[in-house]
């Protein structure tokens, strides 16, 4: 893309030559090797460290979308009132991906095509995510998933790949064993949203279950939009569940969960994912949601940061972040990650005259060799193809209409 | 003259007629038969009991009163406007938003939970708002959207519909947020029937969407048979220059259909609410969707069509993918394909449509 | 006073210029024709009369009311009844209701109950049909239907336009036979038809349009001597 | 001008106000939405006021006491409304959990007074008593300067004599156009503000639509052959200036253009309405993926089948949708209408949901992934403006087919059976062919958008095939002008193109999508460059009369 | 002269309602014909039956030779029957000329990819093809008005396009239905010797269904009376004219059907 040379700091750069400023240089090298130079970003004095994003604030998960994008604002505002990188406040620059990979094939180009972006936040779903990859891949833009889960997003190939979300895998790895030894259920059903990451897991799920040595006695999908999931429940109770696993989101699993009931599933025990965690769970399934379990990677060990974020977002945008979706912490925890890297990747100008480099594929090492940050959702560590999610699964039950943890699997 | 003999057509001549008239019922024959084939084989392999077929059928009755709710109004429409009132479906929403403020209200002084006459007046509470809300919602529409264009070939009413139906999706979002609303069912119309050991539940929303969507039907056929109103509605449909003559104030008539559809849409979409306790922007599209194809597959512009139509459908959802011994993700593949099985068979429908069939 | 005045009117169809100033007149009891080509404007004359159409210039007055200030809905509150052209019978709904629409504008149960047994005393071939669907009658059924629907309105003044159209000729002896016997029962008659011939043989007076512009203007009697008249609308020259 | 009017003026104004602040302007675009509403108010009171063309001129004294009573009745309205949202903010009731858009911020934006403040008891009555000043202002400038002759202007003249200088004008409009999108580029130059990247596409998009106006205006001939190579020219050169997201979104507008071409044989020039287009876009799609992407089901278990490059699976693509197409085609031969569009729906959905249950084969929701991307002579155009130049290519193979097809006698037969299909078959029309016919070239183009589409996608999923994209199609391609090959072009920009330069404004953007489409069908139905057929009979019934004749 | 067209014990049922009764039928090549009845007879039923709209449910129908009940509607126009409607069926947003171009259509060759590489037989047909359909235009007295709208033209213009527009086809049958319907005498006297002067030049069969006595006593060389479906008179026009049965059901006082005065 080397239409698009021109970008907003050339003319700032050139501002500052005429008023007979000292030419900066980095470790010797004069600034016009960077400037506009592909792998190199050069941030002038004054100048905002850009960020993009991608977030799903249209299609079929606006709610979620939304809750990304505010936790976004408030990380960048979080980021900037501690100072900040090396003097430089952080702007992001969100745009609607629609939880969509057409949608993002165009928010990607638009970020490849602007020098001026460093990195990428999102996508929120993974269609979405995977329309940004090849984009940004060929543009050296490194992105951080804050709610892409499927396995594929993160893989060797990817350089610029990365995620705070955790991995499916690890997931259901932890969930499925727990349903056998720890609740003793030996026969269960297995449900999904027939979408990308209800699907998956749900999948996955089975295979871990099955492979502990218990028993999927059903195995069905719901579509997202139905509000009605009768007729599949009274399949599933003709096999006489002990129990549902569910792959999807909230607003379907508190609907499921609350159906249970007149399809003769009252005794059966709702499980569900980190999609469903949430107060919109509890609020959806009404009564129904007491005794349901969830898992969900942040833990109680997490629990005063996460305090004093939700008071902060409240304040910003007059919603408690649990009431507007699941994705607020890991959101908040992608902009901490790539600050931090950043801080790492940036280099200051030889003389301290306030310009700042970076070089993108040392901002992509840098994202890798993220270690032990504390985020929101737990100790954030990445690891050599970019899974960057705190290290642990942990498994709540409602009771008395609130999520209490009940067991901390993989925690550090 | 007696010389003339039984026809002898050139093979290609006689292909094209089997092409044209009996390949459809060949092929028709042979899809039946395979069903059948298919239910039998999956019947012996599953053995389901009859109870759990009972309450398959109960479950589509219900679904199906909710798509009939919609489907009426879309029928009540197209029947007098020939047009495809594509937002229908998010008339429907709005009266499930109205529904859900007027409980939270009702909640809020204590009524909801109250007792049995407050938790009912509750319900009534909830239906007026929802209905007037809808109606509000459906005069406007016709009013703006629709009424300018009346004359238009048809295509045009149709996109400024379905811009409607963008418009009132992302104002809801917009206006209302994109979280799901959920309703707390009050506390008279909350709990289930079981009946004996059998294992079938009914829920009392679920018997109260039934009936009601039946009461509605017969309500409906009485306005549309029976009243001056009613008669004047199919003169309009039939001839609206000719109507106009005979003193019929058509602009009056139009609404007032839209004013009925609605009202039974937004009854639809309180309903909705109270049996599947969720309303969210997005929640009219797929009933609307639904409700329109149940329309058409009874035969669209037609009371009785619709109604069965939309049984029809919901006891294919219900029913469809254990017959079929197919996962419940095929209940649209299977409630789909019998539209248009059935659309090739019956051009114009279950019931069909009472015009004439005459072509010069 | 005339009963009915109609004065210079000029009526579009988009751009169309139909009407070009037509002014006419019809009296208490009379039967009036209009007569002329094809697309010379005497159905557009018509669908002004009653309200389908709004002129952009003239007046029309019944009684001394001005009609244009009425929507076409409520003309036919003021005593205009129309026997539209191509019958437009509704043809999903049954006999009976059909005529049951004509009486739309009123409301005395009682008077519309006689007027009922009226209309089937006219025309007991409907009667004997009431619960048919009228799309399955014959053409001159449907003629039959049309005028009796128009009739139940208990108009003052009754537009026909072309009944005899497509009937075959015992039908059209018919209808205009009907026509002579509605007008001796009060009702008065603006009739437009093609078939000069009849029209101008039960007509008081008549007139003749040109390309939306009346041209001549006499009774039917002299009108039929007319040899203009007769060399273009009766056949003989 | 009566009284009543200017009461009606003020409601409606009001009610388009309201409308806005719950949808949440204030709130996004902070305290300059206040003058914006007051200008909303003044141009709504400058054109409710407008005395209409046939009537004589309003007097100024009745102007100006509507145009007062439109600003009274908008800013006390308004203000009272505001107040009462304000006064709840203030007692803590959370508005927010029915009219979401309704928080502090919102009530900051309109009063100037924060939430603290707010919470503190501070009155919000002056800002709102500004706030009301400016729209009686509003209302009562409106009502002036209807009375200046400038306003005239508003009055389109019936008849425009096209004058030379017009003409010539209208014919270098697109290259002033681009010269100033070139202008842009120069260094220094800072026309468009921060958004620059949009606006210049903007300037494209201008560009273009001028051009297409022009060349349907210029006379037949050398002019136009001449002007056409020029135009041609300048959109050659365009990718080459744009930078990867103008051509990221440009290549978009191409495949929906090549989609909308097909779409508009089906519907635009055989009259059958198809709602479920998409299905042979996922056709394509699907069929390139699975025989090209070493992750399908097909080159996974065959193992001497390595996948297909792109130019080998083009052509089987779009076979396969031309198959589709007449597979479809087949039953619904003998439904009309209606139950046609019903049945194409219910067809597109099939598509999707069995490309989505189907999963051992398709992947499912997890789509298909790694779908090579194409070449041409070792050139890799899997890059923007490669797929922009590939699909322009397309497009104008796409265009001449149908163009030739059009003027032939099977595009005549096509508008014989969209006028009347009984009388057509009756002049020795076989139905069954050039239904069918139509139906396999509309599905054909649509697949081969749909390969272009996956291998510009390079992942794909069911989810992008979407009822949205079958109303996607249809919109454009009436907002356009059915029938017409150059409203295809247009109504792609204006539909797909615009969106994307607003994709930052979220949600907003739908809403105004949708009542694009409502508007635009009211005002203009047969869109903006109609074929002279169609638009001939789109104004049938446009008759001077209360209720129209149709025949 | 050989018969051209000959049905044998046609029928065809709507329902309970036997439109078509039993109905036996032939014609001669080169001549014209008339069929009459009260409304509803079944008159436009039969003759879509012949087109192909409908199928009969029993019967034969036998053109030149072969037999075509079964054949759908734009098979029978190939092999040479065509008709006009008893309300004019234009295409009404194509000029004159596409309209009749239109009704060419079973007369062209070639074949779609010939006309989008745009080969020279493909060109030569259309010119041919424009040519022809000037010519008619010019053999009904519309020469000039090519390029109108149909629905612009006036009524008796429409008739004439529609009647091109069937001959464009080259038909050996042509079928009118009602042609004068809704034409004032004089225009219907122009029409009839239209009609006369087409079979007399290209020997054109002509079969027409007509109300109006004046044209079909006047052109007929047999008149076939029906009457709930089934034939009840068939002869010559003075035959036709005097016979009871007809005179009955269909003629009357004979005031209606303009006879009084040819008379006179
Ligand atoms: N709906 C219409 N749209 C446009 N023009 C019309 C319409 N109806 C009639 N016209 C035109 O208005 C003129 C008068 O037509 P009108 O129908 O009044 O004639 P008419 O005298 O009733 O003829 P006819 O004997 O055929 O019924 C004609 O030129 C006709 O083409
Ligand atoms: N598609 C149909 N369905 C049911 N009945 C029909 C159909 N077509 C025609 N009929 C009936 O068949 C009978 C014959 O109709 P047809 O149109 O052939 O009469 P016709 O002799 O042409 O009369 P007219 O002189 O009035 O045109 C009528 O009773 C008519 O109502
Ligand atoms: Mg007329
Ligand atoms: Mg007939």
């Amino acid at each position: 893309g080397g239409g698009a040379s021109d970008a907003g700091n050339t003319g700032d750069a050139g501002d500052a030559g005429d008023a007979g400023m000292q030419e900066p240089t980095f470790g010797g090298a004069s600034l016009a090797d960077f400037e506009g130079a592909a792998g190199f970003v050069v941030v002038a004095p004054g100048d905002p460290i850009r960020l993009g994003a991608s977030a799903a604030l249209t299609g079929p998960i606006p709610e979620f979308g939304l809750d990304i994008a505010q936790s976004y604002q408030l990380g960048v505002h979080d980021v900037n009132a501690a100072g900040g990188i090396l003097g430089h406040e952080l702007e992001i620059d969100i745009q609607d991906g629609a939880c969509d990979g057409d949608a993002a094939t165009v928010v990607a180009n638009g970020f490849a095509a602007d020098p001026s972006i460093v990195a990428v936040a999102g996508g929120t779903c993974t269609g979405e995510t995977f329309g940004l990859q090849p984009i940004l891949q060929q543009a050296m833009i490194p992105h951080v998933t804050s709610s892409a889960t499927n396995p594929k997003v993160t893989s060797e190939d990817c350089t610029v790949c990365n995620r705070v979300a955790l991995n499916d895998d690890l997931q259901a790895s932890v969930v499925a064993p727990y349903m056998f030894n720890e609740l003793g259920l030996t026969q269960i059903a297995v449900m999904h949203d027939n979408g990308d990451y209800g699907l998956g897991l749900a999948e996955l799920v089975q295979g871990y279950f099955e492979a502990a040595g218990g028993t999927v006695v059903a195995f069905e999908g719901i579509q997202v939009g139905d509000t009605d999931f009768r007729a599949a429940l009274t399949k599933i109770a003709a096999s006489e569940p002990e129990a549902i696993y569910f792959g999807g989101y909230a607003t379907e699993g508190g609907l499921i969960a609350a159906q249970m009931e007149e399809v003769g599933l009252g005794e059966a025990i709702f499980f569900s994912d980190d999609g469903v965690y949430g107060q919109a769970f509890i609020d959806a399934a009404g009564a129904a949601a007491e005794g349901a379990f969830v898992s969900f990677p942040i833990g109680d060990e997490a629990a005063e940061l996460n305090e004093a974020f939700d008071a902060a977002y409240e304040e910003m945008f007059g919603i408690a972040p649990d009431d507007q979706g699941p994705f607020h912490a890991q959101a908040y925890d992608a902009i901490a990650l790539l600050a931090d890297a950043i801080g790492r990747a940036a280099v200051a100008d030889d003389a301290g005259l306030g310009y700042l480099l970076i070089e993108r594929a040392a901002l992509i090492e840098a994202i890798r060799a993220t270690e032990s940050l504390q985020g929101l959702s737990g100790v954030l560590t990445c690891n050599a193809i970019g899974d960057c999610g705190a290290g642990g699964i942990q498994i709540f039950q409602v009771q008395d209409g609130a999520f209490v943890q009940v067991s901390g699997f993989g925690m550090d | 003259m007696s010389t003339l003999t039984q026809p002898k057509l050139p093979t290609s001549e006689r292909f094209s007629q089997l092409f044209g008239k009996y390949i459809y019922i060949a092929v028709g024959i042979i899809i039946v038969i395979l069903l059948i084939g298919r239910i039998i084989f999956v019947a012996r392999q599953e053995s389901y009991p009859l109870s759990y077929w009972t309450f398959q059928v109960i479950n589509g009755l219900v679904l199906g009163g909710v798509y009939a709710l919609v489907a009426l109004g879309y029928t009540l429409v197209y029947g007098i406007l020939f047009m495809i009132n594509f937002a229908h479906g998010e008339v429907l929403m709005m009266g499930g938003f109205a529904g859900f403020f007027a409980l939270q209200y009702m909640t809020s002084i204590g009524w909801a939970n109250g007792t049995a006459l407050q938790s009912t007046l509750t319900i009534v509470f909830m239906m007026l708002a929802g209905m007037i809300v809808s109606v509000i919602t459906g005069i406007v529409l016709e009013r703006l959207a629709y009424r300018p264009l009346r004359g238009a070939p048809r295509l045009v009413p149709l996109i400024s519909a379905i811009g409607a139906s963008f418009f009132l999706q992302y104002t809801a979002l917009l206006v209302f947020g994109a979280v799901p609303h959920n309703y707390r069912k009050p506390s008279v119309i909350d709990g289930v029937w079981k009946l004996g050991d059998s294992g079938i539940i009914i829920s009392y929303t679920g018997a109260f969407i039934f009936i009601t969507s039946i009461l509605m039907l017969l309500g409906l056929f009485i306005i549309v048979q029976r009243t001056k109103m009613g008669k004047a509605m199919r003169a309009v449909a039939e001839d609206k220059h000719i109507a106009a003559l005979m003193g019929i104030d058509v602009n009056k008539v139009i609404v007032f259909t839209f004013a009925l559809g609605s009202a039974l849409a937004g009854a639809g979409g309180v309903m909705l609410g109270l049996h599947n306790t969720v309303i969210r922007f997005n929640t009219g599209f797929l009933p609307g969707l639904k409700a329109f194809t149940a329309a058409v597959l009874g035969g669209i512009g037609n009371v009785l069509g619709a109604m069965i139509g939309s049984l029809l459908l919901g006891l294919l959802e219900a029913l469809g993918p254990s017959a079929l011994g197919l996962p419940t993700e095929y209940k649209d593949v299977i409630a789909f394909s019998v539209l248009v099985l059935v659309l090739i068979f019956r051009p114009s429908g279950i019931v069909g449509e009472v015009l004439s069939e005459k072509k010069a | 006073m005339a009963m009915l005045e109609v004065k210079n009117i000029h009526t579009y169809y988009g751009n169309i210029h139909a009407l070009k100033g037509v002014s006419l007149h019809v009296d208490q009891g009379e039967i009036v024709t209009l007569i002329g080509a094809n697309g010379a404007g005497k159905t557009t004359t018509l669908r002004t009369i009653s309200g389908l159409l709004k002129p952009r210039q003239g007046t029309i007055f019944l009684n001394g009311d001005d009609l244009t200030k009425y929507p076409d809905h409520e003309i036919v509150y003021q005593g205009i009844a129309m026997v539209p052209e191509g019958r437009g019978v509704f043809s999903r709904l049954t006999v009976l209701e059909n005529i049951e629409l004509g009486a739309y504008s009123r409301s005395d149960r009682g008077e519309i109950e006689a007027n009922t047994q009226r209309v089937f005393q006219m025309f007991p071939r409907l009667e004997e049909r009431a619960k048919q669907v009228a799309g399955t009658l014959s053409g001159g059924e449907q003629q039959m239907l049309a005028t009796g629907r128009a009739l139940m309105a208990n108009p003052k003044i009754l537009l026909m336009d072309e009944p005899s159209m497509g009937l075959a000729p015992i039908l059209v002896e018919g209808v205009f036979d009907t026509i002579v016997e509605i007008n001796k029962e009060g009702t008065t008659i603006l009739l437009v038809e093609q078939n000069a011939l009849m029209a101008l043989q039960v007509a008081d007076r008549g007139y003749v349009i040109q390309t939306g512009e009346i041209v001549l203007n006499d009774t039917a009697e002299n009108l039929r001597r007319n040899p203009e008249v007769q060399s273009a609308y009766l056949g003989i020259n | 001008m009566k009284i009543k009017d200017g009461i009606r003026a003020g409601f409606i104004a009001l009610g388009i106000l309201i409308y806005l602040d719950l949808i949440g302007l204030p709130k996004t675009f902070g305290s300059s939405m206040v003058v914006t509403f007051a200008v909303i108010v003044f141009l709504f009171s400058l054109f409710s006021l407008r005395t209409k063309p046939a009537e004589a001129p309003a007097p100024l004294p009745s102007v100006l006491v509507n145009g007062l009573i439109i600003g009274v009745i908008t800013g006390l309205g308004f203000a009272l409304i505001t107040f009462g949202f304000a006064s709840l903010q203030a007692q803590d009731v959370k508005v927010t959990d029915v009219f979401a858009q309704i928080s502090h911020e919102n009530i900051e934006a309109l009063t100037g007074v924060d939430k603290v403040a707010l919470r503190e008891g501070q009155s919000v009555v002056p800002g709102l008593t500004k706030l009301a000043g400016y729209f009686i202002l509003a209302g009562v400038l409106g009502g002036v300067i209807t009375q200046f002759p400038a306003s005239k202007v508003l009055h389109i003249g019936d008849e425009e004599k096209r004058s030379s200088a017009r003409y010539w004008l209208m014919l270098a409009l697109p290259f002033l156009l681009f010269a100033f999108f070139l202008a842009l580029r120069i260094e220094g130059v800072d026309i468009g503000g921060s958004e620059e990247n949009s606006f210049g596409l903007v300037l494209i998009y201008a560009c273009i639509a001028a051009a297409l106006f022009a060349v349907r205006e210029v006379k037949a001939g050398v002019h136009k052959i001449g002007f056409s190579a020029l135009i041609v020219a300048l959109v050659l050169v365009i990718p080459q200036l744009t930078d990867l997201k103008q051509n990221a979104i440009l290549g978009a507008v191409m495949i929906f253009v090549i989609m909308g071409i097909g779409l508009n044989i089906v519907v635009g020039f055989a009259g059958l309405l198809d709602l479920g287009y998409v299905a042979f876009f996922a056709v394509g799609a699907y069929t390139y993926a699975l025989i090209s992407s070493p992750e399908s089901y097909i080159v996974v278990n065959l193992p001497w089948f390595e996948g297909l490059n792109f130019w080998a699976g083009l052509p089987i693509a779009v076979l396969l949708g031309a198959a589709a197409g007449i597979m479809l085609g087949i039953p619904v031969l003998r439904m009309r209408g209606d139950y046609l569009a019903i049945v194409t729906l219910g067809f597109g959905e099939i598509i999707r949901l069995l490309l989505l249950n189907l999963r051992d084969y398709t992947g499912g929701p997890g789509g298909i992934l790694e779908i090579p991307s194409p070449n041409l002579f070792g050139l890799d155009l899997g890059n923007p403006k490669g797929i922009l130049y590939l699909g322009m290519a397309f497009a104008v193979i796409v265009t001449f087919f149908t163009i030739r097809l059009r003027d032939s006698s099977l595009g005549r037969a096509w508008v014989a059976l969209r006028e009347d299909e009984d009388v057509a078959e009756a002049m020795g029309i076989n139905l069954v062919a050039i239904k069918l016919m139509a139906f396999a070239s509309g599905a054909a183009f649509a697949a081969l958008g749909g390969t272009l589409y996956a291998a510009r996608q390079v992942n794909i999923f069911p989810d992008n095939f979407a009822l949205d994209v079958s109303i996607n199609v249809l919109s454009l391609i009436i907002i356009g002008g059915i029938g017409s090959i150059e409203g295809v072009v247009l109504g792609s920009i204006a539909l797909i193109g615009l969106p994307e330069i607003l994709r930052s404004v979220d949600e907003y953007r739908i809403v105004a999508f949708g009542a694009l489409l409502v508007i635009m069908m009211i005002l203009r139905p047969e869109g903006f460059l109609p074929s002279t057929r169609r638009a001939r009979e789109l104004h049938e019934a446009d008759l001077d009369s209360p209720a129209e004749f149709e025949g | 002269m050989a018969a051209i067209l000959r049905t044998l014990n046609v029928t065809k049922r709507f329902g309970g309602l036997v439109a078509v009764d039993d109905f036996s039928f032939e014609i001669e090549e080169g001549s014209i014909s008339s069929i009459i009845g009260p409304n509803g007879a079944g008159k436009t039923t039969f003759f879509n039956c012949i087109t192909g709209f409908y199928t009969p449910e029993e019967g034969l129908i036998e053109f030149k030779g072969k037999q075509i009940q079964a054949l759908r509607t734009d098979q029978v126009t190939k092999m040479g029957i065509t008709r006009t409607y008893q309300n004019i069926r234009l295409f009404a947003n194509m000029t004159a000329l596409e309209n009749i171009l239109v009704g060419m259509h079973s007369r062209l060759k070639t074949w779609w990819p010939e006309a989008v590489i745009g080969n020279k037989r493909f060109r030569d047909e259309e010119k041919n093809a424009l040519a022809k359909a000037q010519e008619l235009l010019e053999f009904v007295n519309l020469k000039g008005l090519g390029d109108q709208l149909a629905r612009n033209l006036p009524y008796g213009a429409q008739r004439r396009v529609e009647i091109a527009r069937a001959l464009a086809s080259e038909p050996d049958l042509l079928l009118l239905d009602e042609p004068t319907a809704g034409m004032n005498t004089q225009e219907s006297a122009e029409l009839t010797d239209f009609i006369r002067n087409l079979r007399d030049e290209s020997g054109i069969t002509v079969l027409l269904i007509e109300h109006d006595m004046r044209v079909v006593m006047g052109i007929s060389e047999k008149i076939t009376v029906l009457d709930y479906g089934s034939k009840i008179a068939e002869g010559k026009p003075k035959e036709i004219q005097n016979n009871p049965k007809v005179i009955e059901a269909y003629l009357g006082r004979g005031a209606a059907s303009g006879l009084e005065f040819s008379a006179a």
